[in-house]
């Protein structure tokens, strides 16, 4: 097994894989940016290193740096989480030629799926069904894309060719909207990517978001662990996901046909490591290849508790050489895994950023539930990095207990000093469209409206605001009377801790 | 103390006159109340019922948080609530705007120069923080009667980025 | 179902049968005692009640306040936890008389098996196997007990009638110490359940503690949920356990017989649901009846981990009538798991009690990790009740990843304010002994060491301490420097703010 | 700063003159120290190896929980340490002895009366915490020299017990 591992990344995720590090043994290496010394996985590793400032461009995403630090420490292998370089095609050949074992697919299978053109050809040729759009066409000027527009049909979906995670992404209704939705894009994506590229797709309406996980050994051994429902998308970013899907689980066939067609997918470019293949599936059970993502998802934690494959281990495992411990016949699902995922977002405004320090949480716990984390009481959430603080999890015996499970844990979950997508989730949950499986990748944005089918309480609410109101007078009145006394520095900060306890 | 709190058009009349009670439009409730955190978390048992809520204060009103639902209720004391009912409760609407960052970022666009008209729901400044690109909007119609900023800029958390008149 | 739930408890338990019944839809009432309006028993539930001063006679065991409780809120049913009123045969029949359901079995089986000279005949009579002692001859005197324990044959144990937990138990291996034993045994009887009365057991050598879950319903079906090994115990309390047992594991035919004699012996009492039998195995697969608890217990947890049953829902729906959703053949056991009990006390200091403010803490999360607590950070630990503040129950897919695992929760568990007894589980889950599965219930107190088979860092531990006591010296002499100062009052409590945050 | 610290009868040189650094018997380390909760744990990088520790004074010793190991450690400044040489190292013993309350409790029996010698090991107080026996045992043979509290008291936490001569 290797001894050292170098973890390439942040927050939850870099906490994850330290764990499974750590579970087998294994040493593990953390790196950060400036404002990250005090993470989580900073203090959970075993060596950190210090590789910038906090702009993920000078820190998290320079790959020299990391390498360096790799090199330094003897790690025998790299982990690369999820975003930041996670589908770096040079990240990974770096790392190659380094001699340092990458723990994703080989260069060449990241490529070959990272450019949507090369994708989909070779998925089509192993004869996987694709969506129709421009991306066999290369990069395209806006003219070009404007011109060819027509010929797919509006709706449709603007994607960016680095993509990932809903940046750069744009819907186009009508075409007169398609320029200055092409320039939108192109902005976000030479932001998020590095690369302003994009390409057109038909938009499929009513729309399922569902997605096969896979592994693959270097012994030629490709398996799936089942589907994640993945539709409730909100600015096409994930929001929530679960396992199995509502909308798979009652058809066997089709489970066994989507999988059968995702491990193809996988072989037709050599994958190895995990990976997920992206579907849209219609109403009328056809599904078409979205998209595979070569790494770690972030959702993986409901496949885990379905099927009991710890996927982080299993990765370590495949980079290693070993083979698979499981075949196909060896996985089933069993019970009902949903995940929330919870963001610094205020749902009330717009889900505009929250950033701040995280003044105290108290974490749902219990059966059945599972917390991924990488902020904690007294930590500064910044600016600089994606939104994402904390990955609830909840598994029941079936779909309706893992639901009420996770209703009673978000009610549980306090975190105070940012604003979080908390009540959000709430409103999903006891939304009766989402209890009865009945909704598609459109179902957030045109069907959903906070505090729906919500019991309301506002004379509780009105009770709790005089309350504090009424506090918070009565305090400052204290507070002027006592300055008025004559009162030395120390009993002041005496009595002020007292006040704060 | 008296305080005339108002929700939804509805105005509940509160009376706290101790620590353990409460009267609300002439009912009166046991209360045992308690700041939970230091700050915004509060746990309430109203005759025994066990509530838990973040209550924060945000212009003038209060964000009320329970049960996974916000509520925004504005509180007053009955002087205030005489003083306003005699001004005939006129809100001060036109006048200057200014639009400050919600959050610290940076600016990445700014679509509109000074002295340009904008409708509500004009994008003013796209400002990203955790990567992403979020769009701050004119409130109303007007005028942009200064910009503050330029593309690149990084900004604080409420600095002024734009006015309207 | 029930619509409303009494919850006779407080701490973890009361927590944990909230999010139960939470999760089952129903109400919850929670009682608390004085010291308790902010725990998180009386956060959590939808009506709360004081039910008296913190001391237990005064609140937690008011049989009446808590009836009256009941009463007034038109619970439907109460459920006892363990410890408090959970083994009074008075308190489930004043919950009959009072038209409400008793979450727990019939009083006449928590008398059968309270009494032990009742529950030793009951089981005897149906052909299960018992230790040989004293219960059987009723409450008898000092002078009585000493004559007759040369008979049985030292070594011998003591143990309280009324008792459970450790409580009032004393290991006796000399004739002339039996006195003084038996009045500290009493007295600590005494004091912990109101009743002085003790007798005596032959103590079986080398011996493992295994106990089997059973649940029963009101229909007469009785089955087992497998065992839980409980060897590791300190005082006669259990620090640690598992499911399934290292010792029965390898012998399926074992398992079975022994859950088949469990089911007997709960049948014997007309037991109804959920349950535990106790026994003592020894070296050659022997194994003895010790005794039934007629209630929910402690380590309940790890049973949940491997069989995806929720012990606790499985108990309300028993005691609403419904029949059993399990029959024997469905029960299996998947992977491992282990609980250890965090108590707040001290390992290095002979674990003497340790009381505060909980000031900060991060719990260990994650894939397989499970918590379960009541308390949180600004929570005061106080002294009245028992020292037990988390369990943490980590599931693998075999025994040694539940370990592995195990120990990397304990490393991340953090709780700052009170000692607690992480580094004690440190220790075990570090023990060669424990790892490899030999031991017995003597295992803490005659063959282990704290800190034993760990690696040492004498020179780091060196460096944390001198960086500490520099810190301390330096911030010493900024504190006196700036009281020189003039500094306003208002200057001062913001700088104080800054320096804290 | 020069401190002489011990652990295990073995004496560490360590010598602080930044916050970056840390001289170890001779020996340079980077080092990056932060106080993670306001009070007593710390992160430590010493050389880019990440520590976490609980750290806390007892009694003139630094008592430091590491990686679920607890270690006993002393630290004198240099200062000190040269007096500490120069006395002699005498360590203070007999005198008397105080028996503190290890925590808040209710004295459940007081098996010693006053002047009464005792042994090493003998139970002093039984002080009942937790619901739990705890048996407060005299570190040392001597007599009991003052008794100060009966069955049936409850007890602060560091609350004086009883007295040894």
């Amino acid at each position: 097994m290797f001894k050292k591992v170098l973890i390439a990344n942040r927050g939850e995720i870099a906490v994850r894989i330290i764990r499974a590090c750590r579970e087998l043994g294994i040493a593990t290496v953390a790196v950060y940016s400036e404002v990250d010394r005090n993470a989580l996985h900073v203090r959970y590793a075993d060596e950190a290193y210090s590789i910038g400032p906090a702009p993920s461009r000078e820190s998290y995403l320079r790959i020299d740096k990391i390498l360096d630090v790799a090199r330094k420490t003897e790690s025998d292998a790299i982990h690369p989480g999820y975003g930041f370089l996670a589908e770096r095609e040079e990240f990974a050949a770096a790392c190659e030629e380094a001699g340092i074992a990458y723990i994703g697919p080989k260069p060449s299978a990241i490529a070959a799926m990272g450019d949507k053109a090369v994708a989909r050809a070779t998925v089509t040729k192993a004869g996987v069904p694709v969506v129709p759009g421009t991306e066999a066409e290369g990069s395209l000027r806006d003219e070009e894309i404007i011109a060819i527009a027509p010929q797919i049909g509006f709706p449709v979906l603007i994607k960016a060719t680095a993509g990932g995670g809903g940046k750069g992404m744009r819907e186009v209704i009508r075409p007169e909207d398609l320029s200055g939705a092409l320039a939108a894009a192109r902005r976000e994506a030479e932001a998020a990517f590095g690369d302003g590229n994009v390409y057109l797709e038909k938009l499929v309406t009513g729309a399922r978001h569902i997605e096969f996980q896979i592994l693959a050994d270097t012994h030629g051994n490709v398996i799936h662990l089942g589907e994640r429902e993945c539709s409730l998308q909100r600015r096409h970013q994930k929001v929530l996901e679960e396992s199995p899907s509502p909308f798979v689980d009652p058809h066997p066939e089709l489970r066994a046909r989507m999988g059968e067609v995702a491990c193809k997918a996988a072989a037709a470019v050599d994958y190895v490591n995990a990976g997920t293949i992206e579907f849209l599936v219609d109403k009328e059970q056809s599904f078409y290849f979205l998209e595979m993502n070569t790494r770690l998802q972030v959702e993986h934690p409901v496949t885990e508790a379905v099927t009991g494959v710890d996927i982080v281990k299993e990765q370590i495992r495949i980079a290693r050489g070993r083979k698979l411990r499981y075949t196909q016949e060896d996985v089933s699902l069993n019970g009902w895994a949903v995940e929330c995922r919870i963001n610094a977002e205020d749902p009330y405004n717009n889900f505009l950023p929250s950033t701040g320090q995280i003044k105290s949480t108290i974490l749902p716990t219990g059966p059945g539930v599972r917390v991924d984390t990488g902020v904690y009481a007294g930590f500064e959430v910044s600016p600089y990095y994606d939104s994402l603080i904390s990955k609830l999890i909840c598994w029941g015996e079936g779909r309706g207990e893992a639901i009420l499970r996770m209703r009673r844990a978000l009610e549980e979950y306090r975190i105070v000093g940012v604003k979080t997508t908390i009540p959000f989730h709430q409103t999903i949950m006891n939304s009766h469209r989402f209890i009865a499986g009945h909704f598609d990748t459109r179902f957030i944005e045109e069907r959903f409206e906070m505090d729906e089918d919500r019991e309301l309480r506002p004379e509780i609410a009105a009770i709790l605001a005089t309350l504090v109101a009424h506090r918070e007078s009565q305090m400052a009145a204290q507070i002027v009377q006592r300055g008025e006394r004559d009162t030395s520095n120390w009993k002041w900060v005496g009595r002020y801790e007292r006040m704060h306890r | 103390m008296k305080y005339a709190t108002t929700l939804n058009d509805k105005t509940y009349i509160i009376e706290i006159n101790d620590d353990r009670h409460i009267v609300v439009d002439g009912v009166e409730y046991a209360i045992d109340f308690a700041s939970l955190a230091g700050q915004s978390l509060y746990s309430l048992l109203l005759d025994n019922e066990s509530y838990e809520s973040f209550v924060e204060e945000r212009e003038e009103a209060w964000q009320v948080l329970l049960r996974g639902v916000l509520y925004e209720v504005r509180v007053a004391d009955e002087r205030e609530e005489r003083l306003r009912k005699a001004s005939g409760g006129l809100a001060v609407s036109g006048g200057e705007f200014s639009l400050k960052a919600p959050m610290p970022g940076l600016v990445v666009a700014v679509p509109v120069a000074e002295g340009q008209t904008v409708v509500k729901g004009d994008n003013l400044i796209i400002l990203e923080s955790m990567k992403m690109q979020n769009e701050l909007k004119a409130p109303r119609d007007g005028t942009v009667s200064r910009v503050r900023v330029k593309a690149g800029d990084s900004v604080e958390h409420n600095q002024v980025l734009a006015t309207m008149a």
